[in-house]
């Protein structure tokens, strides 16, 4: 508990990162999380090489771990490529958030993961294999 | 003030909770937390009283096998405890006939049935039937699908602030003169007991069939098919303290009687040539395939428990709750309830909001300290739309809570808040 | 002269019934007739080992709660194992992905899943559906229906006289082009193990997508999507040792993916608004409601119980079973037996009747020796017609058969000799 | 067993009373057993006042059961008034075969009762009750 909710989440919560819209935009998807109906969008902006990622912005309400999950992700995205991002492993958001996340929990945790694969390849993508168990 | 902790020494209602969890195994079991498990999570589905769990074991272990087929000892013996099953869930329900009672996986699968077979056949282009807001998915989706599918129309009644039915809008669609109206008896995500005596009249005088979403009344008060004079009614087993896989669907005779099969297959025919097949009389047309056989034996042991205390002195209990829950919630700063504010029309089911709190972190939170409740769309994403909000944590009681759960929830609502306000 | 006493003492195939007999409580219950129990029916549904049973009281009494929506520490517990249970399954038929696997109640749903989903979206007017004549009618009444709605034409493909499949009548039949052929894997009314790999390499060249009817064949020899290149497969789990109530389908994924829902309601939607619906991905899809989830538990039992014994061994060890008991039947004066001769073609069941006695009356005699066999149609009423006959008595083998039950068959069958002889 | 095939009941399966069937007749009726898809035929020819049974014959395959109930139940028609047979108990008619007929033969026992029925009063009509258990 005090584990899932460590000050580091509760914090990225209350003051979320890379919070609204950007527009214009290259990029935009938004997806939901079927376990909550908790929504999500992301806006990207490309570089110049219309090939990296030059800013970010999420969009939605949801849970601390949704919201937390989604300021974390998109800190690290600006100078990604595009190739870097689709090849993401979502264990390494995982690893990030750094707190354990029983399975009910997974989909909002990845929620941020699947908005921003969907934007990055054009369309829905199915949840990672980690967030299945969970239905 | 929340409630004394004196008051749990009380006998809630006709029969102390305290008591009766004894007779649920799953209370045994250590949890994560270390904490005592408070399940407040029956609306979504019950915990198996051990005689269920006993009486499945027993008849898988040496009544089993396939059913009215069998011209043997074992099999005589698996299709009289089957068909002693169905008895019983139509005494259960006041049904005149067992042989109104169809086996189904589930509420959703009954109502999924009813409009498939009747609703094909009796819905056509220009028709209308009407739902209510306040449902359940599982008597939403299958009525969209079949307005859709025949060119017909969707009405959905509208709900007031305190989750009640606009009887005046009711009044208002019935006047399209619907072919059917489709409610629950119970709302699972407000609580709400709707007034469906009244209801059913209404819609009778207008000229429509009344389907009754049951699977959050049969569990927890008397239901009388009769005395209600609906048309179709679902249930789920596994909500009543009975196994998954099992549900039931009620249908008055003549209905049940001119509808056309749903699914196809053996025993719900009397023959088949290769031109043709011609059907079983019911219930046995609709139960198509080998059933659910143990799991209606089980449900059948599920409802001899709650017969046993009486679904009189169940519905005391559970209103006894909520009488003591709804007050001690509401006197917490930041606690938005929702549903109706009087026990006579609000079950044994409370949503309620946190303010700035996710109510998947507040469940969280809860299971952290031992309490287990339910947060999201509860399956009621038209309830959420009408509140303008995401999701609801939802407590929801039966025969085993008492009011130490009653003080471990409040508890837990004070620990979330203490958590998130840092 | 019947099969030797002294075999019993052997060990039949990869492993004894006579010791696998203790892991069945069934075995332990007194007869009315006094009788050891001698079960030969479980073609129609198998009996359930201890540790079936067992799994699926602990996990009602310690692991229950509604799956997939839940965030408290019971729910997870209850969806794991229901997820783990799915996976068994994949890899039980060696299916590539554990989301291919649908969950239903039964083969029947399964089949009338794709008949109503799949087929109402891609058989029209004028289309052609094969199916074949010696198939359980939960593999012929669906394809009427979806035909004779849609104004498309269901084939049958005829039978040999000793019940094979006419694989030249097949080809005619494919020639026709036609959207789907619907077949068997193993005959329950007469044994006949068809040829798959072969028809599906046919109908898969004539265009036609098949569908696997694997009741039979899913709980007596190893299955493998992948190598048989079938699109659906369906199998029900009481069959295989498993509950009651718990079945699967299982489909190619762009198939699955493509096809509309079948039944609606609560956990196959992602979104509900009142103007429309959006699906969930598959395998949920399709699962509309609470599913049966100890259920699926259960079975997920059941295939590790089989897995553990290997089901080539169990292959083998019915293939040993049959080789004595054919001959042993054959020797029998007024005894016809039906379906193929030989061990590679013919699975353990065997269909028989024997003169001037009618089936029922066979099967209650021998009820009355404590031998439990099925006597009647066996829902393939096509079958019956085209030997001319109205009914067959069946004894079908399981892993907990050995030689002492070959000889209480043939001891039966000269008993009712005996006795209609009179 | 031997007490429900007794010689009894083997007697009339071997030489069954009144099969066959009846041309010209006033009443005919055909039904099935659903279990085992075993189908029976009953004509009737009544007398002159056109209320009562005159002759009478069944038809069709079955069992040892199902053969001895009809050549039982028809043995006794002769002169009954269409009304009593309407009127009939089928719990007579197992008290007659006087064995122990569980429930999964009571359809076999019954079939003829259900025939005659349908014969009498211009339909096919339901099992009787005490056949409902057996599916
Ligand atoms: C070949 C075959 N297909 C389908 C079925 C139907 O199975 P269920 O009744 O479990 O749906 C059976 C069961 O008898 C069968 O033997
Ligand atoms: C009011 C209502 N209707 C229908 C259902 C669907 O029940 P099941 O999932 O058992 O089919 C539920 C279950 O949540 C319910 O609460």
């Amino acid at each position: 508990m005090d584990n899932l909710y460590r000050d580091f989440i509760l914090e990225h919560y209350r003051n979320p990162h890379n919070k609204g819209s950007l527009d214009p935009h290259d990029l935009h998807f938004a997806d939901s999380n079927p376990t909550c109906g908790d929504e999500m969008s992301m806006s990207l902006v490309l570089d110049s090489s219309r090939a990296a990622i030059a800013d970010v912005a999420f969009d939605g309400q949801g849970c601390a771990i949704s919201q937390a999950s989604a300021s974390i992700l998109t800190d690290g995205l600006r100078g990604q490529s595009l190739d870097e991002v689709r090849d993401m492993d979502p264990k390494d958001l995982l690893d990030e958030l750094g707190v354990p996340i029983g399975p009910a929990r997974l989909k909002c945790a990845l929620l941020a993961y699947k908005v921003l694969q969907g934007a990055v390849r054009g369309g829905e993508v199915a949840w990672p294999a980690e967030a299945e168990a969970a239905g | 003030m929340a409630v004394e902790p004196a008051l749990s020494a009380l006998t809630p209602g006709a029969f102390s909770g305290t008591v009766l969890r004894s007779d649920f195994a799953v209370f045994d079991r250590p949890t994560r937390s270390g904490k005592r498990l408070v399940f407040l999570d029956a609306a979504a589905s019950a915990p198996k009283p051990r005689t269920v769990v006993d009486t499945m074991a027993d008849a898988y272990s040496h009544h089993y096998a396939n059913v009215h087929r069998g011209i043997y000892e074992l099999s005589e013996d698996a299709t009289g405890l089957f068909e002693a099953a169905r008895g019983k869930v139509a005494a259960f329900i006041g049904a005149p006939s067992k042989r109104e009672i169809v086996f189904v996986r589930n509420a959703t699968e009954a109502i999924n049935l009813v409009a498939y077979s009747w609703g094909r056949a009796n819905v056509h282009s220009g028709d209308r039937v009407v739902t209510t807001q306040l449902e359940h998915h599982a008597n939403i989706v299958p009525w969209q699908q079949l307005t859709a599918e025949v060119g017909a129309t969707l009405d959905y009644v509208a709900i007031t602030d305190d989750g009640r039915l606009e009887l005046d809008d009711l009044r208002e669609k019935l006047g399209n003169g619907p072919k059917l109206l489709a409610v629950a008896a119970v709302s699972n995500a407000l609580g709400t007991i709707n007034p469906l005596a009244e209801i059913v009249k209404m819609a009778h005088e207008a000229g429509a069939l009344v389907l009754v979403d049951a699977a959050q009344a049969a569990p927890h008060m008397p239901i009388d098919v009769a005395a209600l004079d609906c048309d179709f009614l679902a249930l789920s087993g596994h909500k009543m303290l009975g196994p998954s896989g099992i549900g039931a669907l009620w249908g008055r005779r003549e209905l049940l009687d001119a509808m056309p099969p749903f699914m196809t297959g053996g025993s719900m025919i009397t023959k088949v040539t290769m031109e043709g097949a011609e059907w079983n009389e019911v219930p046995h047309k609709f139960e198509a395939g080998t059933p659910a056989i143990v799991e209606a034996i089980g449900l059948g042991a599920a409802i001899d428990y709650l017969t046993n205390l009486g679904m009189d002195a169940v519905r005391e209990h559970e209103r006894y709750l909520f009488e003591r829950a709804w007050p001690a919630l509401g006197e917490i700063p930041g606690v938005r309830r929702f549903g109706p504010n009087d026990a006579e029309t609000h079950a044994g089911v409370i949503s309620f909001v946190l303010d700035g709190i996710h109510p998947h972190d507040v469940a969280t939170v809860f299971d952290s300290e031992g309490v287990a409740v339910r947060a999201g769309h509860h399956c009621a994403q038209p309830v959420m739309l009408r509140y303008d909000i995401p999701a609801t944590t939802r407590a929801s009681f039966y025969v085993y809570n008492d009011l130490d759960d009653i003080d471990a929830l409040t508890s837990a609502v004070r620990a979330t808040q203490t958590l998130f306000a840092g």
